[in-house]
C-alpha cells in the first residue's frame, strides 16, 4: 500500500491509484477537462498538473498513479501558473458564447475559469471560426467553436457503445470533432455525450435553448422506461419536465443512461389525465375526478359484495411495488382473480437497455406471488373474461394490449385507472386518472432485482390519485375493512407491510433506499444482481452542481 | 467634545409675537411679491406640457436595443431575469435561423407592476440589448395585462435611446465596442 | 314715519336690494374668490403655481375658474354622513355655522349715509357680537353630531376658544366705542373722517393701535384659522370638527369661514382704517360715493391680505398655549388698554 | 465621549472570560468582531457587568436579534459559532442548539463593540430578558419575539410587535413557508362597530 | 437658559391644571392613526387621555412590514441592495452604503479610495435630504405650510443631484459590493454646490420662520423631552441622542470609509427636547454642508470598483469582447458573490442614527441571515417615555423630530 502526502495530507490509498483519486480521497479537489471516470484516461487537456517533488516537471494527476512516498502539492504558484496558462490556452479559441450557451451554468470551462484564473484577456487577434450549429446526428448539435478537443465524446463513442461515430480531425487550433463521412451520431446512447461534454460544444437538439440550467429544479429519480431501471435526475421547472440526464449508480447504470429513457420520461412533460369519467343518470358519460370515479367504483364492488359477483383485477407491471402491493391485498380480500399486465417486448442490447419494457416486473411477480395467489397473465385473462360482473384495471401507461382490451371491454362493468387514454381506457364505464409514478413517491424494482426509490420530482395534479391510495380508498366498501396497513397510505408505511410479507424484500427499509437503492434477496442471499458497470469503488458522479446548491469554495483572487 | 447648538434666548421682543410674526410676514411677502413680479423663483414643472428632463442615467421604461439589420439584439441568455430581485421578466427563447445568431427571444415580457427600476438588468446583461435610457417613466393604465411590457413595445422604446446602439453606453469605453454576441468573427 | 304699505313694500325692497349688492354680490363674491385666492397666494408665497388647470376651452384665466368648479364638485359629490352621527343635527349645523355670518353684514357700512348699509341700527357692533358668536354652535353642533372622537375634541376646542376669545374682542372694542362714543357703526366710521393734529386721519388704527393688533388677533382666533386653527389642526385631530363632512356640508362650512374672513376684513375697516372715509376727501357727489365705496372695500381686501399672510406665515398654537394667549395675555392687554384709553380720554376732557 | 482607547477584541473576550466565566462557552473575534457565546444562565449576570464595570462600560444595547441556524450546512457552523476545544461538556460547534439570541452592545465612553451570543435549542426556546439591564431590550425583544419565536423570560409586555395579534408562527424562522396564508385580523360586526353610543 | 427652563415649567404648569381639571372626568381611548395625519410613515397610537392630557400611549407598529428580513434570504447577496433603499427611505443611499460595506466586511474585500469618498459623499447628500424632511414635515404638522414647502423644496433641489449619480431619486441602488454601480458623472461637483448653495437659502428661510417663532419654539421646548440616561438605556442614537447632549456620532468615534480624514462638529443639544432636536437636524445640515464641500475638493482620483472580477462584474467592454470578461460576468450574475461563511456586523451613521446591518453567511451566493438594526426602531420604543403627561398636540411635533421612518421601523 503506497504511502503519499498531497498538500501535507498523508493518505495510504490502494496501489495504481491515480493522484486525483488519492487527492478525492483526502477531500482535495484537482481540476480537470478530459477526465471522467467513466471512461479511459486521455490527459490532454493539462489542466490536472499537478507538481511532484523530486520530479522535474509537472505531471498530470489524472494519469499518474501513485508511488510510495510521494509528496504531491497541488496549489504552488508554479500550478497555478500551469492552471492560469491552460485556461488562457483554452479560451484563446473559445467563442464570446455564454450568453447563447446552453452549457452557461453548468459550465466546467466557465467553473474552473473563474475559480483558477480570472484573469483578463490578452488576446489581441482574431479567433478562429469554426461551424457552429451543426447537427452531428437526429439528437446531438456540435458547436464546433466551443469544444476543447477533450475527446470524451470520442472515447464515449469508442468504449462504451463501440459505435466509434466521432472523430477528431485536423490538427492545432483547427482540431475539431467530426463524424466521418456518411456517419450519423445516431446510436442509442448518443445524449450521453451532451452530458459528458464539459462544454457547451455538444448540445441537445430537444433541450437546447429551452431552460437556463439555472432554473432547473434537479431531483433523483429512477427511468421508467425499461426493466433497468436508470437512476436519472429529473431537471424541471415550473413542474415541467425540461430534460432527464443519467444519475451515477454503479450497480445500475454506472453513467450513463440510454436516449429511448430520456424520451420515456419526456412523456411526462404532456399533460397526463386529470380528469376521467363516470357513468351519468343515463348512462351516457360524465367527466369527474378520481374522487367521483372511485365512489361509484365504490358502489360497484359493495353490490358486488352483496351479489357475490366475480370481480377481475387487472395489474399493470409497472406500477409501483407499493401500488402492487396494496391493490394484491384488496384483490386478495375481495378474493378476485388478479391478471398481470405486460407491455409488448422492446429492442434491448448489451449496453443497458432491456428488451422487457415493464419497469418493475421483478417487483410485481414477487409481491403478487407472496398476496395473491391466483395470479394469471393476459391470455388466461382472455379466455376467463366473461366468469366476471366487474373488472378493473389499473394500466398507468394505458399499455394493455388489444386483445386485454376487448376481453375486460366483454366485462359487464369496467373501471380502468390509467394516466393516459387508450383503447383500453376508452371501453370503461369509469376511468379514474391516476398520478403517474413521478409525481408521487414509490419504489420500483428493476429486472436486475435492484429497488430504488423515485423522488417525486414533480407534484401531481389534486384531481388524480394514486393507485395505493385508491386500493386503500376502496377497501372499506369492497371487504369491509381497511387494508393492513390501515390508513396510513404513506409509501414509506406501505413499504413495511411489502418488506414483512414478502420474502425477497425482507431486509429491505424505505429510508435506505434513497440515493443508490438496494438489491433483493435471490434465494436468501443478499447479492448485488449485477455487477458493476464500471467496476470501480463508490466515486461521485461526474457532474457539475450548479453553484447555488455547491458548498462554499473560496476562489482565488485575481 | 461637540458643538452645541444655540437655543433661542426668549426676551420680551420675542415673546411678544409681534415683532417674529412682522419678520415672517416680510418674508413671506417679499417672498410673493419676487415671484409675482420680480424673478421668479417657482418651481412648480406644468406636467404634461412640461417636463422635468431628466438626466442621462434616470432608469425609466425598459428598451430592447436592436441590430443593426433591424433584429431584436437580446439572444435570450436570461441573464436579466436571473439578475431581476423581482422576478419580472419572461423570455421564452427559440433558435434563431441564422446560425450566427443562434438564439433569440420569441417571447419578452416585462410586468412593470412588478418591476422595481433597480437596473440590474441592464447591468447583468452581456448583450447590451436590454436598457433603462428611454428616458420615459412607465404611464399608469387602466387594466394589469397593459403593464405587461412586450417585445414590440420594448423594442419600438429602442429609438429613445440616448447612446449609440450596439456599443458601451457608458462613459468608461465606447471605442470599439462590435459586439452582439462578442467577438468571433 | 308710519308703517303703510308703501313704506314697508320701500323698507322690504330697499333691504332685498341692498342685500343682493351688498352681501350677495360683494360678500359672497369675495368669499367665493378667496376660496380661489388664497390657494393662488399661498402657492406663490411658496414657489408654486396654485391652482391654474380649471378652463373654458382655451382660457384658464389663471385657475379662476376653480371658485366655479369646486362649487361644481361638492354639489355633485355624495354627502356622506356617518352611520353613527345624528342626521338633523348633522345637516342642520353647517347652516347655523353659516347663516349668522351673513346676517352680520346687514350693520356694516359699505358707504356713507344710511342707504349704504342694509340696517341702520345703532346696536351696530353689539349686534354684530350677538349675532356671530351664534355661529360657534354650529360647529359645535357639527362636532358632536359627527359622533367622531376626532370632531368632539375639535368641538369641545371650538367652543372653549371661542368664548374665551368673545371676551377679549368684546373688551378690545370697548376702547374704540370710547374714543367714538358710539356702536353705531356708521357713526364711527363718520367719527373716523376727522384727523389727527391735522396730518393723521383719526383712524381707529391711530387712535388705538394696540387694539387694532389684539382686534385681528383675537378676530382670526374667533375664525378659528391659523395660527388659532386648534379646531381643525390637521395634524393633530385629522381635520376636527368638520372631519366627517363631505360635499355640499363642507363647502357650507369652509364657505362660513371665508365669509367670516370678508366679515372680519370689513368689521376692521370699520372700526380702525376709517370705514369708506378717504383721507382729505369729502362731499356727497356720486362719483366721491363711489370712491368712498371703493376705498372701504380697498380696506376690507387689506385686512383680507393681512389674515391671508399671517395664515401662511404661521404655525399653530397648542390648544392650551391659545388659551394662555386669550386669557393671560390678549385679555389683560385689552384691558389695560381699555383702561389707559379711558385714562386718556378723561385727561383729553379735562384739558 | 469616548474616552479613553477602545480595547481590542481580544481583550473584550476575556473580560468576558472573567466576568462569566463558567458561562462562556466560546467566542471569536473574526472581521474585528468581538464575539462570546454564553450560556443562558449567565446572560444577564454578564450584561449586568458589561454595563456596570467601568473598564468595559457598554452602556448601550445597540441591537436585539436571533438567528434560526436550522438550514445551515452542517459542519461550517463553527464559523459563526466556534465553541471552545476544553469544554468539559464536549461541546461542539455541530452539537450546537439550533437558535441563538443575538445582543449587539457598544460602549460609548470607549468606543468598542461586542457581540453576545445565546445558544438556545429549538424546543426550549427561551432566555432571560435583558429589561432589566437595558431599556433598549423591550422592542428589541419583542420583535425577536416576533419573528423567530423565542420567549424572554421576565419581558413585562411580550406581544407581537411587527405583525398583528392573529398571525400564526414565527416568519423568520427557516421552517417558515414562503407561500401560504394566514388568518386575517378578526373585524368587528356591525353591531361591535357600532356598541359605542350612537347618537341617532 | 433660565428662561427656557421657565417656560417649561409654565406649560407644564397648564399641563397640570387642566389635568386637575379634568381629573374625575371619563378617560377618552382613542386611535390616533394608522391612517392619522401625523402618524405619518403609519403607525397607531392608541391614547388614553385625560381631557387633552396623554395619560397613556401603546405604540402598534408595523403597518409597514414587508418582510425585508425573509426577502433577503431568498436572493443573491446583490439582490438585497433594492430592498435597502426602501429602508429609510428619505437617505436611501446611507442604507446601501451600509448593506454593502458589512458584505464586503464578511468578504474581506477592501474597496478603493475614491469608491470612499463617493460612498461618503452620497451619505451626507442623504443625510441633508433625511434633515429636511425631518424638519419640513415638524414645519407642516405644526401648521407651517410655507416653511415646509420650503424644506421639501430644498429637498427637491438634492433629489435631482442623487438621479444625475444613481438613475433614480430615491429608489438609488447605488453601492455594489466592492464598489458603485458608476463613477461620478461629468461636472458633477459643480451641480453639487449649486443646488447646496440653493438648499441653504431654502433654509435659511425656514430657519426666520420658524426657530425664533415664539409660537414655534413654544411648542417645542420642553415637549417631548428625553433625558440622557433614558437616550442611553434605551439605545436612541444619531440626532436624537445628540440632541441630550450625548457625544457620540460613529462618523467621528467609530470612523468608518474616510470620516477621520473630514474637519466637522459633532453637533450637540442642551437637554434633548424637540427644540433641542431641532436645532440639531439644522445645525448637522451645515455641517453636511461643510462636509461635502470638502469631499468635493479632497475627491481623490481612481478606479471606483476594486479590480476583482469575483466582486465586481467586469468592465462591459471586457464582457462584450472578451470570453474572460463573460465568463467571469456569467459566474458572478448566477451564483451571486460567495462570501465566506462567518458573520459581520457593520453600523453606519444613517439619517436617524445608527444603520446596522448584521449578516450571516452561510458560504455561498445567498446570504443565510440579513438584519437591519433600525435606528427609528429603538427611538419609537422610547416615544412612551416622551409623550406621556404631555398634551395631545406635543404628540405630534415629538413624532415629527424623532423623524420616524416607517420603511425602516416596520422592515
Amino acid at each position: 500500500m503506497p504511502k503519499v502526502t498531497i498538500d501535507g495530507h498523508e493518505i495510504e490509498v490502494a496501489p495504481k491509484t491515480t493522484i486525483l483519486r488519492a487527492a478525492k480521497q483526502v477531500g482535495v479537489e484537482i481540476p480537470v477537462f478530459c477526465y471522467h471516470p467513466g471512461l479511459s484516461i486521455a490527459a490532454n487537456c493539462r489542466m490536472c498538473l499537478v507538481e511532484i517533488e523530486k520530479w522535474p516537471k509537472p505531471q498530470p494527476a489524472c494519469y499518474t498513479e501513485v508511488g510510495d512516498g510521494m509528496v504531491i502539492h497541488t496549489a504552488t504558484a508554479k500550478v497555478r501558473a500551469t492552471q492560469e496558462a491552460v485556461l488562457e490556452f483554452i479560451l484563446l479559441n473559445h467563442p464570446v458564447d455564454c450568453p447563447v450557451c446552453d452549457q452557461a451554468g453548468e459550465c466546467v470551462l466557465q467553473e474552473h475559469y473563474v475559480t483558477y484564473s480570472a484573469k483578463a484577456s490578452r488576446l489581441s487577434h482574431t479567433k478562429t471560426g469554426k461551424p457552429k450549429a451543426k447537427p452531428l446526428g437526429p439528437t446531438v448539435v456540435l458547436d464546433a467553436e466551443r469544444c476543447i478537443v477533450c475527446t470524451r465524446c470520442v472515447r464515449f463513442c469508442d468504449e462504451v457503445t463501440k459505435t466509434s461515430e466521432l472523430t477528431v480531425e485536423d490538427r492545432g487550433e483547427h482540431a475539431e470533432i467530426t463524424t466521418p463521412a456518411g456517419v450519423e451520431l445516431d446510436n442509442p446512447y448518443s445524449l450521453n455525450v451532451v452530458d459528458i461534454c464539459p462544454v457547451g460544444a455538444l448540445t441537445s437538439r430537444q433541450f437546447r435553448f429551452q431552460r437556463r440550467v439555472w432554473f432547473l429544479d434537479m431531483k433523483p429519480s429512477v427511468c421508467t422506461g425499461c426493466a433497468r431501471g436508470c437512476a436519472v435526475r429529473v431537471d424541471s421547472h415550473a413542474n415541467r419536465v425540461e430534460r432527464v440526464v443519467p444519475r451515477y449508480n454503479p450497480d445500475v447504470n454506472g453513467y450513463w443512461m440510454c436516449d429511448a429513457g430520456r424520451q420515456s420520461l419526456d412523456g411526462l412533460r404532456e399533460e397526463g389525465l386529470t380528469s376521467g369519467w363516470t357513468p351519468g343518470p343515463n348512462g351516457e358519460a360524465r367527466q369527474s375526478n378520481a374522487q367521483d370515479g372511485l365512489r361509484v367504483v365504490a358502489g360497484w364492488l359493495q353490490q358486488a359484495r352483496a351479489d357475490d359477483t366475480k370481480v377481475a383485477v387487472a395489474l399493470s407491471a409497472s406500477l409501483g411495488n407499493e401500488d402492487l402491493y396494496a391493490w394484491g391485498r384488496l384483490a386478495k380480500e375481495m378474493a378476485a382473480d388478479v391478471y398481470l399486465l405486460r407491455k409488448p417486448a422492446g429492442q434491448g442490447d448489451a449496453v443497458l437497455r432491456r428488451a422487457d419494457q415493464d419497469c418493475n416486473l421483478t417487483g410485481a411477480q414477487a409481491i403478487l406471488g407472496a398476496v395473491a395467489p391466483n395470479l394469471g397473465d393476459a391470455e388466461q385473462l382472455a379466455a376467463r373474461s366473461g366468469d366476471y360482473g366487474i373488472a378493473i384495471a389499473v394500466d398507468p401507461d394505458g399499455a394493455a394490449s388489444a386483445q386485454v382490451a376487448e376481453a375486460l371491454a366483454a366485462t359487464d362493468r369496467l373501471a380502468v385507472f390509467t394516466c393516459v387514454r387508450g383503447p383500453l381506457g376508452d371501453g370503461a364505464q369509469v376511468l379514474v386518472p391516476l398520478t403517474p409514478l413521478h409525481q408521487r413517491e414509490a419504489t420500483i424494482t428493476n429486472a436486475d432485482g435492484w429497488v430504488q426509490r423515485l423522488g417525486q420530482p414533480l407534484k401531481p395534479a389534486v384531481t388524480t390519485v394514486a393507485p395505493h391510495v385508491a386500493a386503500a380508498a376502496l377497501a372499506p366498501s369492497a371487504v369491509e375493512v381497511l387494508l393492513d396497513f390501515g390508513e396510513k397510505t404513506r409509501p414509506a408505511e406501505i413499504f413495511g407491510r411489502v418488506a414483512a410479507a414478502v420474502p425477497a424484500f425482507k431486509h429491505l427499509t424505505y429510508g435506505e433506499l434513497s440515493d443508490l437503492g438496494r438489491g433483493l434477496t435471490h434465494g436468501g442471499d443478499l447479492a448485488p444482481a449485477r455487477p458493476r458497470v464500471d467496476g470501480t469503488p463508490q466515486w461521485e458522479p461526474d457532474t457539475v452542481t450548479p453553484a447555488h446548491q455547491r458548498p462554499f469554495q473560496l476562489r482565488r483572487g485575481a | 467634545m461637540g458643538k452645541l447648538v444655540n437655543r433661542v434666548e426668549p426676551d420680551l421682543v420675542l415673546q411678544s409675537y409681534v415683532v417674529e410674526v412682522a419678520k415672517g410676514v416680510t418674508l413671506v411677502t417679499k417672498q410673493f411679491l419676487r415671484n409675482l413680479f420680480g424673478r421668479k423663483d417657482i418651481v412648480t414643472v406644468q406636467y404634461p406640457e412640461d417636463r422635468r428632463a431628466y438626466t442621462p442615467r434616470f432608469r425609466g421604461k425598459h428598451l430592447l436595443t436592436k441590430r443593426d439589420n433591424g433584429d431584436v439584439r437580446c439572444v435570450a441568455c436570461m441573464l436579466c431575469a436571473t439578475a431581476c430581485p423581482a422576478n419580472c421578466i419572461t423570455i421564452v427563447a427559440a433558435e434563431h435561423k441564422d446560425a450566427d445568431v443562434e438564439k433569440f427571444p420569441t417571447t419578452f415580457e416585462i410586468d412593470l407592476l412588478k418591476c422595481i427600476y433597480c437596473g440590474f438588468c441592464e447591468e447583468a446583461c452581456p448583450c447590451d440589448a436590454i436598457r433603462m435610457d428611454s428616458g420615459v417613466h412607465t404611464l399608469p393604465t387602466f387594466t394589469r395585462r397593459d403593464q405587461k411590457a412586450g417585445k414590440i413595445n420594448l423594442l419600438e422604446l429602442a429609438k429613445l435611446s440616448t447612446a449609440a446602439q450596439g456599443g458601451e453606453h457608458r462613459a468608461e469605453s465606447h471605442a470599439g465596442a462590435q459586439h452582439g454576441r462578442g467577438g468571433h468573427h | 314715519m308710519p308703517l303703510t304699505g308703501n313704506v314697508i313694500l320701500d323698507l322690504v325692497l330697499w333691504t332685498v336690494i341692498k342685500f343682493a349688492a351688498f352681501v350677495l354680490v360683494f360678500v359672497m363674491g369675495t368669499a367665493t374668490v378667496l376660496t380661489w385666492l388664497e390657494r393662488k397666494y399661498s402657492a406663490v408665497i411658496q414657489n408654486r403655481i396654485g391652482p391654474n388647470r380649471a378652463n373654458l376651452g382655451a382660457w384658464r384665466l389663471g385657475g379662476l375658474l376653480h371658485m366655479l368648479a369646486d362649487p361644481i364638485k361638492m354639489l355633485t359629490k355624495e354627502d356622506f354622513a356617518p352611520d353613527t352621527a345624528n342626521p338633523w343635527m348633522f345637516r342642520l349645523a353647517p347652516l347655523v355655522a353659516f347663516v349668522p355670518a351673513m346676517v352680520v353684514f346687514s350693520v356694516i357700512p359699505f358707504g356713507p349715509g344710511e342707504h349704504m348699509m342694509i340696517a341702520n341700527t345703532e346696536l351696530g357692533i353689539l349686534f354684530i357680537f350677538a349675532i356671530a358668536s351664534l355661529n360657534v354652535y354650529g360647529s359645535v353642533m357639527g362636532a358632536w353630531a359627527s359622533n367622531n372622537k376626532w370632531s368632539l375634541m375639535g368641538g369641545l376646542r371650538i367652543s372653549a376658544q371661542m368664548v374665551s376669545y368673545e371676551v377679549a374682542i368684546g373688551l378690545t372694542l370697548c376702547g374704540v366705542f370710547m374714543i367714538y362714543g358710539s356702536t353705531d357703526l356708521q357713526d364711527i366710521v363718520v367719527a373716523q373722517g376727522a384727523t389727527l393734529g391735522g396730518v393723521l386721519p383719526a383712524w381707529g388704527l391711530f387712535t388705538q393701535p394696540v387694539a387694532a393688533v389684539l382686534y385681528l388677533t383675537c378676530a382670526i382666533a374667533e375664525n378659528k384659522r391659523a395660527p388659532f386653527d386648534v379646531a381643525e389642526a390637521e395634524a393633530e385631530l385629522a381635520a376636527g370638527y368638520w372631519t366627517e363632512y363631505s360635499a355640499m356640508g363642507f363647502a357650507v362650512l369652509a364657505l362660513a369661514e371665508f365669509v367670516e374672513i370678508v366679515l372680519i376684513g370689513c368689521v376692521g375697516a370699520t372700526l380702525f382704517l376709517g370705514g369708506w372715509q378717504i383721507p382729505g376727501v369729502h362731499g356727497d357727489t356720486p362719483v366721491i360715493m363711489a370712491a368712498q365705496v371703493a376705498a372701504f372695500l380697498l380696506k376690507t381686501l387689506f385686512v383680507i391680505w393681512l389674515q391671508l399672510t399671517i395664515r401662511w406665515t404661521l404655525p399653530r398654537f397648542r390648544y392650551d398655549q391659545v388659551m394662555r394667549l386669550g386669557w393671560r395675555i390678549l385679555l389683560p392687554a385689552a384691558l389695560v388698554n381699555l383702561v389707559v384709553t379711558g385714562v386718556a380720554l378723561t385727561w383729553i376732557d379735562r384739558n | 465621549m469616548t474616552t479613553a482607547a477602545p480595547l481590542t477584541a481580544d481583550a473584550l473576550i476575556a473580560a468576558c472570560r472573567t466576568a462569566v466565566g463558567d458561562h462562556v462557552i466560546g467566542a471569536h473575534a473574526q472581521r474585528g468582531d468581538a464575539t462570546v457565546l454564553v450560556q443562558r444562565d449567565g446572560l444577564v449576570q454578564l450584561a449586568s457587568k458589561l454595563r456596570d464595570d467601568p473598564a468595559l462600560s457598554f452602556e448601550m444595547l445597540v441591537d436585539v436579534t436571533a438567528a434560526d441556524y436550522g438550514d445551515y450546512p452542517p459542519g461550517l457552523r463553527g464559523a459563526c459559532s466556534p465553541v471552545d476545544a476544553n469544554r468539559a461538556d464536549g461541546l461542539s460547534s455541530d452539537g450546537l442548539p439550533q437558535f441563538e439570541a443575538v445582543y449587539h452592545l457598544v460602549s460609548l465612553r470607549h468606543g468598542h463593540r461586542l457581540r453576545v451570543k445565546v445558544p438556545i435549542a429549538a424546543d426550549d426556546l427561551w432566555v432571560p430578558t435583558l429589561c432589566g439591564v437595558y431599556g433598549a431590550a423591550n422592542w428589541g425583544e419583542r420583535e425577536t419575539w416576533d419573528m423567530y419565536g423565542v420567549r424572554f423570560e421576565g419581558h413585562p409586555d411580550l406581544r407581537r410587535i411587527l405583525l398583528y395579534d392573529e398571525f400564526e408562527g414565527h416568519p423568520l424562522r427557516k421552517d417558515y413557508p414562503l407561500r401560504g396564508y394566514q388568518p386575517l385580523t378578526a373585524l368587528p360586526t356591525l353591531a361591535e362597530y357600532t356598541d359605542h353610543e350612537t347618537h341617532r | 437658559m433660565g428662561a427656557n427652563a421657565a417656560f417649561g415649567q409654565a406649560g407644564a404648569a397648564t399641563a397640570a391644571m387642566m389635568a386637575g381639571a379634568l381629573r374625575d372626568g371619563d378617560r377618552m381611548i382613542i386611535n390616533m392613526g394608522p391612517s392619522h395625519p401625523a402618524t405619518h410613515g403609519t403607525v397607531k397610537f392608541v391614547l388614553t387621555l385625560d381631557g387633552e392630557t396623554v395619560e397613556d400611549i401603546d405604540i402598534h407598529i408595523g403597518y409597514l412590514h414587508r418582510g425585508f428580513e425573509k426577502m433577503s434570504e431568498q436572493g443573491t447577496w446583490q439582490q438585497v441592495l433594492p430592498y435597502t433603499d426602501r429602508l429609510n427611505y428619505v437617505s436611501p443611499l446611507c442604507n446601501n452604503v451600509g448593506y454593502v460595506m458589512a458584505v464586503e466586511k464578511l468578504m474581506g474585500v477592501q474597496i478603493t479610495p475614491r469608491c470612499s469618498y463617493i460612498r461618503m459623499l452620497v451619505c451626507e447628500i442623504s443625510r441633508v435630504t433625511d434633515h429636511l424632511t425631518a424638519l419640513a414635515a415638524g414645519a407642516l404638522e405644526l401648521g407651517g405650510f410655507t416653511p415646509f414647502l420650503y424644506g421639501v423644496e430644498a429637498r427637491e433641489t438634492l433629489y435631482p443631484i442623487v438621479e444625475e449619480l444613481c438613475g433614480a431619486r430615491l429608489t438609488t441602488s447605488y453601492t455594489r459590493i466592492g464598489g458603485l454601480r458608476d463613477d461620478l458623472p461629468e461636472g458633477y461637483p459643480e451641480h453639487v454646490l449649486a443646488a447646496l448653495d440653493k438648499v441653504l437659502s431654502l433654509l435659511d428661510k425656514m430657519d426666520r420662520l420658524l426657530t425664533k417663532n415664539r409660537i414655534f419654539y413654544d411648542r417645542m421646548i420642553g415637549t417631548g423631552q428625553l433625558s440622557q440616561q433614558d437616550a442611553i438605556a434605551h439605545g436612541v442614537t444619531g440626532t436624537m441622542l445628540r440632541s441630550t447632549g450625548v457625544d457620540w456620532d460613529l462618523r467621528k468615534h467609530q470612523p468608518y470609509l474616510h470620516y477621520q480624514e473630514l474637519d466637522f462638529d459633532v453637533i450637540l443639544g442642551h437637554q434633548g427636547d424637540n427644540y433641542d432636536r431641532y436645532l440639531c437636524r439644522f445645525e448637522e445640515i451645515h455641517q453636511c454642508n461643510k462636509m461635502i464641500r470638502q469631499i468635493l475638493r479632497q475627491m481623490p482620483g481612481g478606479p471606483v470598483n476594486v479590480a476583482d472580477w469575483h466582486v465586481v462584474l467586469p468592465p462591459k467592454a471586457a464582457v462584450y469582447n472578451s470570453i474572460e470578461g463573460m465568463i467571469a460576468h456569467f459566474k458572478l450574475t448566477i451564483d451571486g458573490h460567495q462570501v465566506p461563511p462567518g458573520e459581520a456586523y457593520q453600523a453606519v451613521e444613517g439619517g436617524n442614527g445608527e444603520v446596522g446591518f448584521y449578516v450571516v453567511s452561510q458560504g455561498n451566493g445567498r446570504p443565510y441571515k440579513v438584519h437591519v438594526r433600525a435606528p427609528c426602531f429603538y427611538a419609537m420604543g422610547v416615544l412612551k417615555q416622551l409623550v406621556v403627561g404631555g398634551m395631545l398636540a406635543d404628540i405630534v411635533p415629538t413624532f415629527d423630530t424623532l423623524n420616524m421612518i416607517g420603511g425602516e421601523v416596520d422592515r
